[in-house]
């Protein structure tokens, strides 16, 4: 009884079986039609991403085109930037940005590696997730309730506790010098360095814990203590990695807004002291895109942002080059 | 001859290297105190600062002209919401058909030619996309507008959708997908119901993360949909929304606003958060994979 | 059909890595329902060349390949023939086992099917699934769980499922591309055994690194060096009575 | 470690083309056995028909040694066997040498039965029945001993041995004084010693087969004890 | 000291990986410049028992041990010893080739001395360096190109090359956990070759899943199962006449 | 494919192994050729002490049986042969059984040697040399031809084999007609006719070497067709 029902089945499974490959026969066309159909979507989908960029560039220079023609070189090595006269120069901007992004990695990049290290290496797993849980979400709080947090909270303390310190031991040299307020270019390193920490360290993290357990096992075996370990097989083969994670942060730090634009003081003077207020490209164009007026001062501003741009278009291919450049000498050799 | 050469004697000291060792590794503890402390504290400002002007009022209610205490964010809290969801709606298919593209063409110019135009977007400041926006959606349309910041959000979110989802489908062993061919399965179909599926918890998780990122984005929006004190739905008119309502408050010398700017900047951290937390719970912590 | 029937003809196959030639006027054949081994060194091309018989080789990027391949007396190189269709009626097992990670073990095993878009009956479906299970020697193992993932199953499980997955839309030829290298001894004895049983009903073709192997499971063993077809012939004639010097080098482990 | 008793191996060819070694050996074996009776018989009878029909057998016998061997060599190059299994197939490989040597010793029997019927027969035949029949017995033991890893039985068989070298020499000696007494029956008596000398022989190689299975069980080689104790026994 | 004198002397060594007891009570001792091979199934515990040897069982989270293990007499489990000494005096190759990437071929030969800073010249460090290759028979090969990075070489050079970093720091005992499971089988019969030239010098315990690879290349084999060792002896005396039931049935293939 | 021209084992230690075996049974080649002559010449110059020396010497014979059956079986389970690796170690493995068969066959000269002294000397021996010499280099060539893979040669001892059955039968007629003419004679008679048979034996032992040769070369079993052909010719 049984057996003859699954023999039915059977005898129906093997002809249906017939069918779908008799239509496999006929339908050869449609199928190919369907992996054509795909794949020009997909392509249409990844040109659309070339467009944006290009349109991108193409619609910042054809917006800053009236003070590309106006100031021409000079816009860039200009310290005056004075909207009531129309007069724009971008190096106090272009120099806030260097420094406080420097500044920032500055202090930075040590607290991450330990962070790394301490994640992949120190702590047991089940400490090392939620730790690394916590790193992330000190990058996942929005920019504006750090700016928010650093106005009313990191600046006044910056003001009244270290400060005055740096100004007792360093206040020779000419970074530490003048009245100490709670806005101002250590104060918008020292909260830009909090906002990259999680970026570089977790990205560390990450490459420090691809490290093989062989390689670690291996130094191991050769009679390494854990920091020689370190040294010797975790650092350099996540070397790459640990650049690419620097330069990440460094693009944040560059392109970083809101924070930056309540905490610096937006002064387009050039001060050496790091107490002055100063100002970024991006807080600039934060504050007053939306109030400027006249055309030249929105052109003007639209440089700016041009200027962003290709620094984040150098800073990737750079990124490219070192790390490109590290692998290379890894897989073929420099002799 | 050779034999001596790594006598004992030689070497430096066992107890030193094991000092040094130890030292190091407390070092990079010290690291890791010192970079939680800001999370706590920023994290215990928002709650205690926050928490006090957060009531009812906060969530039903329009914002109070100035001198006037009481007041909420209704609208900005709506706002948010409707910019995100309509960037969500434009950059999601895009980004996830573009990672497709780049996953299975790994190696030609032209897909080498966009994934390096993807990974410069990333790279591009966001307050430069919002420039973006407002000369192709601001100015042709004569007026700030959702949509302008929507696009803006949307092409923030687009490089890095299309980055994730092309990174977890590589993940896909390419077995999988000879298997699949190997058992007389169209290429398309091959794509579609073997590799995407089998990336997908990673591609969901991508594309939360980046709303999650994009949910906290202020820059952009500041000359796109710019802000309004009043309700507005409409695709075409300026929007309040949480992060610009927070950064004009807390830019204001008014107190009152400076306590409102406390109480949105806790429920926008607790939305972003939210997203974060969600997707690790879904994933069970492996939210790394994504970046 | 007469039982040692010739399933497969290979005449004069060549196959290319972009420049590289890779297999170099191979001319074999296969008989029905026995197991054919092809060993050699790493490099050989036995890889490429059984994927060459149901035209997976072209999938790579770059590879191709001409000659003739005929399965039943019909060229599976011909102009008119999909290589889709080839691929039902020549399935195949690769080294690492493939479980589809998203699926489950019966879902996996009709993939074949379902992915097709063959409308079957539950009916229908469930018995095709436990015949597949059955003749991979896996259904005893595995009949209670199976909603569970593939995945979740031991990696000698998983190569068995593999050869169920293959077996649910069925082929008549059964190709096997080192399937028991990512696999421990046990897991390989299995595999082994359940050569044994298939060879009753299909053509099987397996490539393997392993001498040892080609020797305990098959009927007929294909030496290859250098992308050519050094000897052909019966396994105990290959391993005890070798025809070429090269076929001997390499059997006794005397390599260059 | 008897044989049957022991798990299958994983690998179902290996544990078949074993099987077929011991199948091949056990039928040899009986083969052979059935040559000496029958090869005694046709002397004891006189039938130079049943004598011819033995010789022609051997070639069955011959059939059967090449079999084995190449199953042997089969299960080496394709199996490669360790432990007891290799100590089982290289000892296959040497009894079924031994057996087929036996089987020679049974068609030397019929030739020289062929020449007896020749003449007439010079007395009843009372100990080369009896010898053949003990080494009728060590071959079979011997075989048994080699399938069931039985190495009592083995020690049983070696010990015969002497009974056949005993009865063997009072042939000899009975042969020797039929000569003495009437040299016309010495072509015959030298046949009948040659006859004597065959049966011992097959005892000798029933006794090989007995030791190497002690080899194979113990894994110890004993041959060249026993011999050497033998030997002496003999040169005494 | 006499040639075949017990260098490595284990006693009632148990070890764990959290509740898991990986290794019941194995007592047995390695001859100096003799190889011995440990074989058994997957999970057999032949791994552990190896790691033990130069306590990098520990290194794993919640894998700890005890009992003895005697180096020439002195035990590297006590109390007093640090393991970071004990593996310097006990080298160590692995499954996988572990050359560290980014280093030249001769930095990584050189790596073990170097670890610490310690301050050798150029051409001590150049004389080890040619030592340690050579005894791993890769001088040869690669003297032309000390300089280009360890991971350019192919899998069995760079296997060599872990060999050579291992002799670099001069150990009395080399263990070596599947070191050729990776390699293809030219590679794998020169780093047996290179076993048999090594034992001259050194004490050697290789991990082996593969039997045949014991028996080619062992003076000594032991088997082990679930985590107990079953049966040590001779090689040739265990291929060809195991005493217990369990090696005669695993050495046959007579598996579960 | 000579042995000794082909290129190396990639694993030394099993080129040591083989290079042992070939050197185990050349050595045991040359120590029963010199047990074959030097039982001859003890037995020609009736020289007792000679002979129980053969009879010593006997041992090594065995030890060196035992030694390559060891070496053969540590082989096949160490380092699993295959093709003419494997024809080579079984052949090895029977024809160090043959060699031990033929020391045990010289050993059976003396014994009788020994008996023969007691007596006084039948005749001069003068075919009972001329056997022993064929049988001696029948030997020597199946053992070069089995090192050097050489069929020709092994054909040839298979030849040969004729040359000392037909002596043999002569021997055997000579004493025959010594026995009837001198029924005094008939112990020693029948004695030489043992050794006559001996050497017979050893022939037909050489003869099995050669024949396993041919096939370790050819890889074809041609023994018992020869086997046919030669008991066909005795037969008639």
């Amino acid at each position: 009884m049984r057996e003859a029902r699954l023999a039915d089945l059977e005898s129906s499974v093997a002809e249906k079986l017939a069918v779908v490959k008799r239509e496999r026969a006929t339908h050869a066309g449609a199928r190919l039609f369907g992996d054509r159909v795909f794949n020009i979507t997909t392509f249409l989908l990844a040109l659309l991403i070339l467009v944006l960029l290009l349109g991108l560039a193409i619609a910042l220079i054809y917006d800053s085109l009236p003070a590309i023609k106006q100031f021409g070189f000079s816009f860039v090595i200009s310290r005056e930037w004075d909207p009531v006269s129309d007069e724009y120069g971008a190096l106090p901007f272009i120099y806030g940005t260097f420094v406080s992004s420097m500044l920032a990695l500055l202090i930075a990049v040590p607290l991450s590696l330990g962070v790394a290290l301490c994640l992949s290496e120190m702590a047991p797993d089940w400490l090392s997730m939620r730790l690394g849980f916590l790193v992330d979400l000190l990058a996942a709080i929005p920019s504006v309730v750090y700016g928010l947090w650093a106005i009313f909270v990191m600046g006044p303390w910056l003001r009244d506790h270290v400060e005055p310190l740096l100004q007792f031991g360093l206040g020779w040299t000419p970074f530490f010098t003048g009245p100490k307020i709670a806005v101002g270019m250590l104060s918008a390193a020292v909260i830009l360095a909090i906002m990259i920490i999680p970026y570089i360290s977790s990205v560390c993290t990450d490459v420090f814990r691809v490290v093989p357990h062989f390689q670690r096992e291996a130094a191991l075996a050769l009679g390494a203590t854990k920091w020689e370990t370190v040294k010797t097989a975790v650092i350099p083969y996540g070397f790459t990695g640990v650049i690419g994670a620097v330069i990440l942060g460094l693009g944040r730090a560059l392109g970083e807004t809101i924070a930056v634009a309540m905490i610096i003081g937006n002064s387009s003077e050039i001060s050496l002291s790091l107490f002055h207020p100063s100002a970024t490209l991006a807080s600039v164009i934060a504050n007053e895109f939306a109030e400027a007026t006249s055309d030249l001062h929105v052109a003007a501003l639209v440089e700016l942002g041009f200027v962003l741009l290709v620094l984040g278009i150098v800073l990737n291919v750079v990124a490219r080059a070192l790390v490109l450049g590290v692998s290379a000498r890894r897989f073929e050799g420099g002799d | 001859m050779a034999a001596g050469v790594i006598g004992i004697g030689r070497e430096t000291s066992y107890r030193y290297r094991k000092f040094k060792s130890d030292f190091m590794m407390t070092v990079t503890v010290g690291a890791t105190i010192l970079t939680l402390i800001p999370l706590f504290l920023v994290l215990g400002y928002l709650l205690t600062k926050g928490f006090s002007s957060v009531n009812w009022a906060f969530f039903t209610h329009m914002p109070a002209p100035v001198g006037e205490p009481g007041g909420g964010m209704a609208n900005a809290i709506v706002g948010t919401l409707e910019v995100v969801g309509i960037a969500i709606l434009i950059g999601v298919p895009i980004g996830v058909g573009a990672g497709l593209y780049l996953a299975s063409h790994r190696a030609d110019t032209f897909a080498n030619t966009v994934r390096f135009c993807a990974d410069v977007m990333m790279g591009v400041p966001s307050i430069v996309v919002g420039i973006f926006a407002y000369a192709v959606v601001v100015r042709p349309m004569g007026g700030f507008s959702t949509l302008a910041g929507s696009v803006a959000l949307a092409a923030i979110m687009i490089p890095l959708v299309t980055r994730t989802t092309e990174e977890m489908v590589v993940l896909v062993p390419p077995e999988l997908r000879e298997a699949s061919l190997a058992l007389g399965v169209p290429q398309w179909k091959t794509t579609l119901a073997i590799v995407a599926r089998t990336a997908l918890a990673g591609i969901a998780t991508g594309v939360i993360l980046a709303v999650a990122r994009v949910a906290g984005e202020t820059a952009p929006l500041l000359f796109t949909s710019f802000g309004n004190r009043f309700w507005s739905t409409s695709l075409f008119h300026p929007i309040n929304t949480l992060t610009v309502q927070v950064y004009t408050y807390a830019i204001s010398p008014f107190a009152d606003w400076q306590r409102q700017a406390w109480a949105g900047a806790l429920v926008l951290t607790a939305l972003v958060l939210a997203l974060e937390l969600g997707v690790r719970w879904v994933t069970g912590g492996s939210a790394k994979a994504a970046k | 059909m007469a039982d040692t029937a010739e399933k497969l003809i290979v005449k004069k196959l060549n196959a290319y890595f972009n420049k590289h030639h890779a297999l170099h006027d191979v001319t074999l054949s296969f008989a029905d329902k026995r197991v054919a081994a092809i060993i050699g060194p790493s490099g050989c091309g036995k890889s490429t060349l059984v994927r060459c018989l149901n035209r997976m080789h072209e999938v790579v990027p770059g590879a191709r390949a001409n000659g003739e391949v005929l399965l039943d007396g019909e060229n599976i190189y011909g102009d008119d023939i999909d290589p889709v269709q080839v691929r039902r009626r020549i399935g195949m097992v690769f080294q690492k086992p493939t479980p589809f990670p998203t699926m489950s073990i019966e879902d996996n095993v009709a993939a074949g099917l379902t992915l097709n878009g063959a409308s079957i009956s539950r009916a229908e479906r469930d018995q095709i699934v436990e015949r597949s299970l059955r003749q991979a020697a896996l259904w005893e193992e595995v009949k209670d769980r199976l909603r569970r993932p593939g995945a979740s199953l031991s990696g000698g499980q998983q190569q068995r499922l593999c050869v169920a997955r293959a077996l649910a839309v069925k082929p008549e030829v059964l190709l096997m591309d080192e399937p028991c290298s990512a696999l421990d001894p046990i897991s390989t004895a299995r595999i082994e055994e359940l050569l044994l049983e298939l060879k009753a009903e299909f053509t099987i073709v397996i490539v393997t690194h392993n001498m040892q192997q080609a020797a305990r499971c098959s009927d007929m063993t294909a030496f290859m060096y250098t992308g050519n077809l050094i000897e052909y012939g019966e396994t105990k004639q290959i391993f005890t009575n070798p025809t070429r010097r090269e076929t001997e080098d390499y059997i006794t482990g005397r390599f260059g | 470690m008897d044989h049957t008793q022991q798990p299958q191996h994983t690998n179902r060819q290996y544990e078949e083309d074993l099987r077929g070694l011991r199948a091949g050996l056990l039928k040899m074996g009986g083969l052979v056995e059935r040559q000496i009776a029958e090869a005694i018989e046709a002397l004891v009878n006189r039938d130079s028909d049943h004598a011819r029909e033995v010789i022609e057998r051997d070639q069955e016998v011959n059939r059967l040694d090449i079999e084995n061997d190449e199953q042997c060599i089969r299960l080496l190059a394709l199996h490669q066997p360790t432990a007891s299994d290799l100590r089982f197939i290289t000892t296959g490989l040497k009894i079924t040498t031994d057996l087929e040597r036996i089987g020679d010793n049974a068609v030397n029997i019929c030739e020289r039965a062929l020449e007896l019927n020749e003449v007439p027969q010079l007395k009843p035949y009372i100990d080369l029945p009896r010898m053949a029949e003990i080494a009728q017995t060590m071959v079979k033991d011997s075989i048994d001993a080699f399938m069931r890893d039985d190495t009592d039985l083995a020690d049983q068989v070696i010990d015969r041995d002497d009974e056949v070298d005993m009865l063997n020499y009072q042939v000899y000696r009975e042969l020797l004084s039929y000569m003495a007494e009437d040299p016309h029956t010495i072509s015959s008596a030298t046949r009948l010693l040659f006859v004597s000398k065959y049966l011992e022989r097959i005892a000798d190689h029933a006794t090989n087969i007995a030791e190497m299975v002690v080899y194979m069980v113990k894994g110890k080689m004993i041959k060249h004890v026993e011999t050497r104790k033998r030997e002496a026994r003999e040169a005494s």
